[in-house]
C-alpha cells in the first residue's frame, strides 16, 4: 500500500524536520507568552493576545503573503536578514517559519488553559519560601502546566504536518528541498493518477502524527500520576 | 543551480523536460518551484530566487515585466493550451448555450485562474455568462484540478477546465473543446529573470525549451506548441 | 522581634482593623472561626494587600500605604504554615521539604533538615509523592518546609491540628527549642488553649476583625479560670524522678512531689489543673491524695463563683480554685497558711 | 447499622488489612497519623476499590471482591466529610450545601436546611463564594453538605478540628440529636478521646494499618485512666439547677450536687475528671471541696500506679482515680464506705 | 481605509455566520469527546483522539477532498443525504460542516486541557453526595471546565474565520451564497492589484476575532473571578 518513491521519502523527512523544528523551537516563546497572558498585569494584554491570534484567523495563505512581506529582500527584515546571510524564502528555514508562526496559537492557547488550572496559593506558598518569580516560573508553573505545554506540542507539530497555505508561499514547492508533504501531495493531484500516492502520504502523516499523540499521551500519564489519588 | 517557478498545471511535463535537460548536461541542478501562477509572481517580487518563470498566464509575466523583475527581451510563449468542457459521459454538449439547461457548472475562479477567464470570455462570447452567474450556478473553483475534481465526483454538470487535465480525468470525460475564437489565446509565457539572465545554465535551459526535443515532450502533455498553434486554423 | 503592624483590610462584609505592636518572640493569636486570624498571616507575609496600614518587622518597614511601599512575600522572609499544606503536588516529600532551604543562604541555613524529619516523623516519607499522604503527614511536612526556610518570622495558622496528642507532645518542645536557640519569633494560631500556652508568651485575641485583648498567654489561662471551660492549669517544671514503690518522687523547688508518671531524667514539664489543688485549714488526715504541702497564700483573684488563690509552697507557686465559700469558711487572705492537698495522680506529663 | 467489613488495600509500602463489624449506631475510629483511617473510609464510600475483601452495609453487598460486586459510590449513600473539605469552587455556600440535599428524594429528606445552618452558624454565608471562607467555615460548610444529603451511613474524618472549643460543644449536642433522632449511623474519626467520648458509643482504635482494638467509648476513657495522658472523664447527666449563693445546686439521682457553673433547666451534661474526686476514710474537717458524699466501692480496676475505684453514691456511679498507696491506707476493697470528696469547680459543663 | 464592496459585505456576513454556527455545532461534540477522552475508560482510547487530530494533521485541502468523498452525491453518505434532502456540497452547511471538522481538534484539545486540571477529589466528592456520572459531568465538570471549552470556542471561531483550504473544495466558491472571507482574500490576492482589498478583508477578520477574544476574556474573567482567593 505504502509504495512511496524516493522523493516521497525526502517529503517525509523533510515534514518530519519542519514539524519538530517549528514545535521546539516555538515552546520557549509560546510558554513566554502564555505565562505574561495569565500571570502578568500589563495594560495591552489584550492586544498582545489579538496579534498572537492572527496567524489563525486570517488564511494561511494570507500569512504566507504577510510572511514574505516581512522576510522578503525588500521586505521589512529583508536587508537584516541579508546581511547576517541569512536566507528565509525558498528554504526549509522558511518552511519552519510558517509553521511555527501558524502554529503558535494553538500553542499558546493550550499552554494558557493549563495555567490558568494552577492553583494560585501553590504559586504564593513558593513565594514565602523564598522564591522569587522566575524562581516560581521555573519550578512550579512550568511542572505543573507540563502537561498543557505537552497537549500544546501535539497540536501544534500536527499542525505542522498539515501547514499548506503559508509555507508554499514562504518556502516554495522545490521537491527534495522545501516540499514537505503537504506540498507533495498537492502535486501529487496535479498529476494523472496521483491519487493513490496522494493517499500514501495522507496515511504516512497519519501515522507520523499518530506517533507523537501515543508519546504525549505517554508522557502526559507520567505528568498526571504525580498529581492523583 | 537553476531555479524555475512553474505554474502547478505544468508539474508533470516540466520534471521530463528537466530531466532530459540534465541528461544532456550532466552536473546542472534543476530545482524547480510549482505552485500558482500568483503565488510564484509573488515570490519573485519579494526577491526569490528564480532564474526562470514559466506562468500559466500573460498578465502575470507581464506585471512582473512592469515591476523589472524578468527581462523584456526574453519573454516567449512557450506552450499553448486548449480550453474544454468536460462532464459525465452521457452528458450531451454541443455548443455553449446548453450550459444554460445545467444546475451547475463548474469554472476557475476569473478572479484569479488563467482558466476561468477564458471560460467566462467564451460564455460571454456565447452569451450564457450572464444568466448562469444571475442564477447563481457557476461554481467558482480555486484552481482547475478542483473545477476537475467536481466533474469527476458529478458534482457539477460541466466543467471548464484545459485539454491537459482533462487527460488527468477517470470518470469524466471531454464534453465538448471550446473553439479558440471565443477567448483569448491560452499561452504558457516563459521569460527569464533578471537573475536568470546572468546564469548560463538558465540560458541554456531557456534554449533548450524551444528545442524539439523539449516541444516533442510537451506535446506529449497535451501542450501545443505555439508554432503549431499559429498554424492551426482560427488563431 | 518587632513586629509593628497596623492595618485595615475590606473585604465584602468583613473588616479587618488591628494595630499592635508584638515584642514576644512567641505570641499566639487567638479567635473564634472567622475572626480574620488567617487574613492577618496573609497581610503580614504579603499574600493580600492592606487597604491601608503599616506593617514593620525589626525596623523594616514591609509594608506603607502612605509611602506606597510594598515587600515582595519572596523578600519578607517571613515563613507561613497555611491552614492547608499547599504543598507542591509534583514534588516528593523531600522537595518539599527542601524547597525553601534550597533558597536560603548557606550561612542562614541553621535547622538540620534530617532531623527536624525525624522530630515530625516523617524521615520515612522523603521519597514519597505529596499526593498519597495522610492529612496529619501532609501537616507535618508543611510544617517541615517552612521551618526549614529559617524565615525571620514564622506564621503558624493551627499547624498541630489533625495530629495526634502523642505526637503533638513530641513536636512541641521540637519546636521551642528550635525557635527559641535560634531565635526566631513565632506568630502561632490556634484553637487550643493548651497549645497556646504551650507554644506562646503572649496572646492577641480576635474577634470579629478586631483585636480584643491581648495578654501573656498565662493572664489568658488564668482568666480562663473565671470564664473558659476547663479551668487554669498550673505547668510545673519537675526534675530528676526517683521510684518510690510504684509512684515517683520529683524534685520541685526546696520539696519534693509523689506522682504517678514517671518521667525522664533531668526537666520535666507538667500540668497540674488549678482544679486539682483542694486547700484545707489543718492537714488532713488519712487522705488518698500523696501530697500535702503547706502553702502561705500570696494572693486572691478572680471573679463570681471562681477564686484563684495564689499560693507559695516553699519557694514554688501554684494557682489553686476554689470556690467562695471556701474563702470564708478557710479563712483565706493574704498571708494565711493553708495545707495544699494534690494527687498523685493529678499531675499530667506534657514533655 | 449493621456494617460489615473485611478488606485488605496495599498501597506503596502501607497495608490497610481489617476485618470487623459494626452494630452500634455510633462508631469512632481512633488512632495516630498515617494508620489507615482515611484510606477505611474512602473504601467504605467507594471512592477506594479494595484489592480484595468485602463490604456490606444493612444486608446490601456493596463491595465482594470474589463476587465482582462494586456498588458505585453514588448508589451507596454514603455521606463522607473529608479531611479537606472539598467544597465545590464554582458554588455559592448554599448551593454546595444543597448539593447532595436536592439528589435525595423527597420523603428522605429529613433534614431542616435552615436549622442546620444556623447551627453550623453559617446562615450569614449562604450567598457567599466558597473560596473566600475561612477555614474554620469551609468545615462547616463541608459538614452540612454532607449531613443534608440524608445518607444511610455517614463517616467523618475529623469534622470538627479547627473549630474553637465553644462552637464545638453547640455543633455536638446537635449532631447527637439529629444522627439518633432520624437514625443515621456514624463513623467518625477523631484524634480528640473528649470529641470521641461525645460522639461515638464503640470505638475502632487502629494502628499501622490494623484494628488494634474495639471497645466502647466509655472503656477506651476508662483505659485511659491507665494509659492515657490525660485519665477518665465521668460523664454526667445533672438537672435542675437552683442557685444556692454564688453556687448552684444540681440534682443528680437522689442527691444534690454543689457547682460553680450555672446550667440550663433541665438536663445538663457534665463532665467530672475521676481525678478530681477525692476519697476520705472519714467524713473531713472543714475543706474547701463543696460536695462531701458517701459511698459505696462497687469495683476496683486498672493496672501499675493508677487505680480506677468505682463508687456507687446514692443511685449514681462515679469512678474515681487513686494510687495503690491510697487503696491500703484506706482499706478499700468492694463494699467498702468511703466519703468522696468533689470540688464545685471540678464540673465542667459539656452542654 | 476599509472601502468594501457590496459582495464584501456579503463574505463577512457569511463568514460570521459559518464561524459562529460551526462553533455553537461543534461545542456539544467536543465536550463529550473530551468528556470520554478525559474521564472515561475504554480500550481505543488512542484511536479516537487520532481521529479526532486527522483533520489537523492533512491539508486542509486533503480534509475538503474527503469530506467531498463523504458527503458528495456520489459519497458514501451522499444517497442518504440526498433522501433527506439536505444538500451539503456547495452551499453554506458545506463551509460550516467544513469549519467544524477542520477546527474540531482544536477544541478537543483545549477542552481536554481544562478537564485534565480538574481536582478528581471533587468528582468524588459529588459522587458520594449522590450524583450520577452526568449528574457529575453536567453539574461539576462542566462548569469547572469552563473556562477551557471557551478558549477552545475562541480557538475554533478565529479557526473558522481562517479556514480556506477545505471550505473551498466542499462549499465551492459561489459569490454570495458560498464565498467567506478567506476566499474572498483569495481571489483578491490572485488578480493584479487586489492587494489593498485582500489587506482590508483581512483587517474585517481580525477586528471579528478581536472582538470575540475581547468577550471571551469577559466571560472568561468571570469564571476566574468565582475560583480565587
Ligand atoms: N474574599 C472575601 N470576601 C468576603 N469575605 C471574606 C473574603 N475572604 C475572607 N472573608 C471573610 O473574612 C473572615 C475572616 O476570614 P479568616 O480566614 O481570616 O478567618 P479565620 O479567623 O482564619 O477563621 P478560621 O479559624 O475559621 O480559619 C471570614 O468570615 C471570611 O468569610
Ligand atoms: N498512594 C499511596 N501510596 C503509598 N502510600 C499511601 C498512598 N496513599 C496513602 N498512603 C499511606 O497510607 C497510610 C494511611 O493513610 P491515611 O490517609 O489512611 O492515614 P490516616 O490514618 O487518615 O492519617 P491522618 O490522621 O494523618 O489523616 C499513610 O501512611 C499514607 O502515607
Ligand atoms: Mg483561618
Ligand atoms: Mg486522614
Amino acid at each position: 500500500m505504502l509504495n512511496l518513491a524516493p522523493q516521497d521519502m525526502q517529503a517525509i523527512w523533510l515534514s518530519a524536520q519542519v514539524a519538530a523544528a517549528a514545535t521546539l523551537l516555538s515552546v520557549p516563546f509560546g510558554f513566554m507568552v502564555a505565562y505574561l497572558l495569565v500571570f502578568v498585569r500589563l495594560p495591552g494584554k489584550a492586544l498582545v493576545e489579538g496579534v498572537v491570534n492572527l496567524p489563525l484567523v486570517l488564511p494561511p495563505v494570507v500569512v504566507g503573503y504577510l510572511l514574505l512581506l516581512l522576510f522578503g529582500q525588500s521586505g521589512v527584515l529583508g536587508p537584516l536578514l541579508q546581511a547576517l546571510d541569512i536566507r528565509i524564502i525558498f528554504t526549509l528555514k522558511g518552511a519552519v517559519v510558517a509553521s511555527a508562526v501558524v502554529g503558535f496559537p494553538l500553542l499558546v492557547r493550550s499552554i494558557r488553559t493549563g495555567m490558568e488550572e494552577i492553583d494560585e496559593r501553590l504559586l504564593l506558598a513558593s513565594r514565602t519560601l523564598g522564591a522569587r518569580w522566575w524562581d516560581t516560573l521555573l519550578t512550579i508553573i512550568l511542572p505543573l502546566s507540563g502537561r498543557a505545554v505537552l497537549a500544546g506540542m501535539t497540536l501544534m507539530f500536527a499542525r505542522s504536518l498539515g501547514e499548506f497555505g503559508a509555507t508554499i508561499i514562504l518556502a516554495g514547492n522545490i521537491p527534495g528541498v522545501t516540499q514537505t508533504i503537504p506540498l507533495a501531495i498537492y502535486e501529487y493531484t496535479n498529476t494523472p493518477g496521483g491519487d493513490r500516492m496522494a493517499l500514501s502520504l495522507c496515511l504516512v502523516s497519519i501515522i507520523i502524527s499518530f506517533a507523537v499523540l501515543l508519546a504525549n499521551e505517554a508522557v502526559s500519564r507520567k505528568f498526571r500520576q504525580r498529581a492523583t489519588r | 543551480e537553476v531555479h524555475l517557478s512553474v505554474a502547478a498545471s505544468m508539474t508533470e511535463a516540466i520534471r521530463e523536460l528537466d530531466a532530459a535537460f540534465t541528461a544532456e548536461q550532466p552536473g546542472v541542478t534543476m530545482l524547480p518551484n510549482f505552485g500558482s501562477s500568483g503565488a510564484l509572481a509573488k515570490q519573485l517580487l519579494q526577491g526569490a530566487a528564480a532564474d526562470i518563470f514559466i506562468s500559466a498566464n500573460p498578465k502575470w509575466l507581464s506585471y512582473l515585466e512592469k515591476e523589472g523583475k524578468i527581462t523584456k527581451q526574453t519573454v516567449r510563449d512557450l506552450a499553448v493550451n486548449t480550453l474544454v468542457v468536460v462532464g459525465r459521459p452521457g452528458v450531451v454538449v454541443n455548443s455553449l448555450a446548453d450550459l444554460a439547461a445545467m444546475t451547475r457548472v463548474a469554472i476557475g475562479s476569473p478572479g484569479s485562474v488563467p482558466a476561468g477567464q477564458y471560460a467566462e470570455q467564451a460564455m460571454r462570447a456565447a452569451g450564457v455568462y450572464e444568466r448562469l452567474a444571475a442564477d447563481k450556478k457557476l461554481v467558482m473553483a480555486q484552481d482547475v484540478r478542483q473545477a476537475l475534481l467536481y466533474a469527476e465526483r458529478g458534482e457539477v454538470d460541466a466543467a471548464f477546465v484545459y485539454r491537459t487535465d482533462a487527460l488527468l480525468a477517470e470518470k469524466a470525460v471531454i464534453l465538448y473543446a471550446v473553439p479558440a475564437g471565443l477567448h483569448d489565446p491560452i499561452t504558457y509565457p516563459v521569460g527569464l529573470t533578471v537573475a536568470g539572465e546572468k546564469n548560463g545554465a538558465a540560458r541554456a535551459f531557456y534554449d533548450f525549451l524551444a528545442s524539439p526535443a523539449a516541444v516533442s515532450i510537451l506535446e506529449k502533455y497535451g501542450f501545443d506548441t505555439p508554432a503549431a498553434a499559429a498554424a492551426a486554423p482560427g488563431r | 522581634m518587632n513586629l509593628d503592624v497596623a492595618v485595615r483590610k475590606h473585604y465584602g462584609g468583613f473588616q479587618l482593623d488591628v494595630s499592635f505592636r508584638v515584642t514576644e518572640n512567641r505570641c499566639g493569636i487567638f479567635g473564634p472561626s472567622g475572626s480574620g486570624k488567617s487574613t492577618l498571616m496573609h497581610l503580614l507575609a504579603g499574600l493580600l494587600e492592606p487597604d491601608e496600614g503599616v506593617i514593620e518587622l525589626a525596623g523594616e518597614t514591609l509594608f506603607d500605604s502612605t509611602r506606597r511601599i510594598n515587600v515582595p512575600p519572596e523578600k519578607r522572609r517571613i515563613g507561613v504554615v497555611f491552614q492547608h499544606s499547599h504543598l507542591f503536588p509534583h514534588m516528593n516529600v523531600r522537595r518539599n521539604l527542601l524547597y525553601g532551604w534550597r533558597r536560603t543562604p548557606e550561612p542562614q541555613r541553621r535547622i538540620d533538615p534530617e532531623a527536624l524529619a525525624r522530630v515530625l516523623q516523617i524521615d520515612h516519607l522523603l521519597e514519597r509523592g505529596v499526593n498519597s499522604l495522610s492529612g496529619g503527614e501532609r501537616q507535618r511536612v508543611a510544617l517541615g518546609r517552612t521551618i526549614l526556610a529559617c524565615p525571620r518570622l514564622i506564621l503558624m495558622d493551627e499547624p498541630l491540628s489533625g495530629l495526634d496528642e502523642e505526637l503533638k507532645f513530641q513536636i512541641i518542645p521540637y519546636l521551642n527549642k528550635v525557635f527559641s536557640e535560634f531565635a526566631v519569633p513565632l506568630l502561632f494560631i490556634s484553637h487550643s488553649l493548651h497549645e497556646m500556652r504551650l507554644m506562646a508568651e503572649e496572646v492577641l485575641v480576635f474577634e470579629a476583625g478586631r483585636m480584643q485583648q491581648r495578654l501573656p498567654a498565662e493572664e489568658l489561662a488564668r482568666r480562663s479560670l473565671v470564664t473558659g471551660s476547663r479551668g487554669y492549669a498550673n505547668l510545673l517544671t519537675l526534675s530528676d524522678p526517683r521510684p518510690r514503690g510504684d509512684l515517683w518522687l520529683y524534685r520541685w523547688g526546696g520539696i519534693d512531689l509523689v506522682l504517678t508518671e514517671p518521667g525522664a531524667a533531668g526537666d520535666n514539664v507538667f500540668e497540674l489543673a488549678a482544679k486539682d489543688i483542694t486547700l484545707f485549714k489543718r492537714h488532713p488526715e488519712a487522705s488518698s491524695a500523696r501530697n500535702i504541702l503547706p502553702c502561705r497564700v500570696e494572693g486572691i483573684f478572680g471573679v463570681g463563683n471562681r477564686i484563684g488563690v495564689e499560693l507559695a509552697c516553699n519557694g514554688g507557686r501554684l494557682i489553686c480554685q476554689i470556690v467562695p465559700d471556701s474563702v470564708r469558711e478557710l479563712d483565706i487572705r493574704q498571708g494565711a497558711e493553708v495545707v495544699a492537698v494534690i494527687k498523685a495522680s493529678a499531675f499530667h506529663r506534657l514533655y
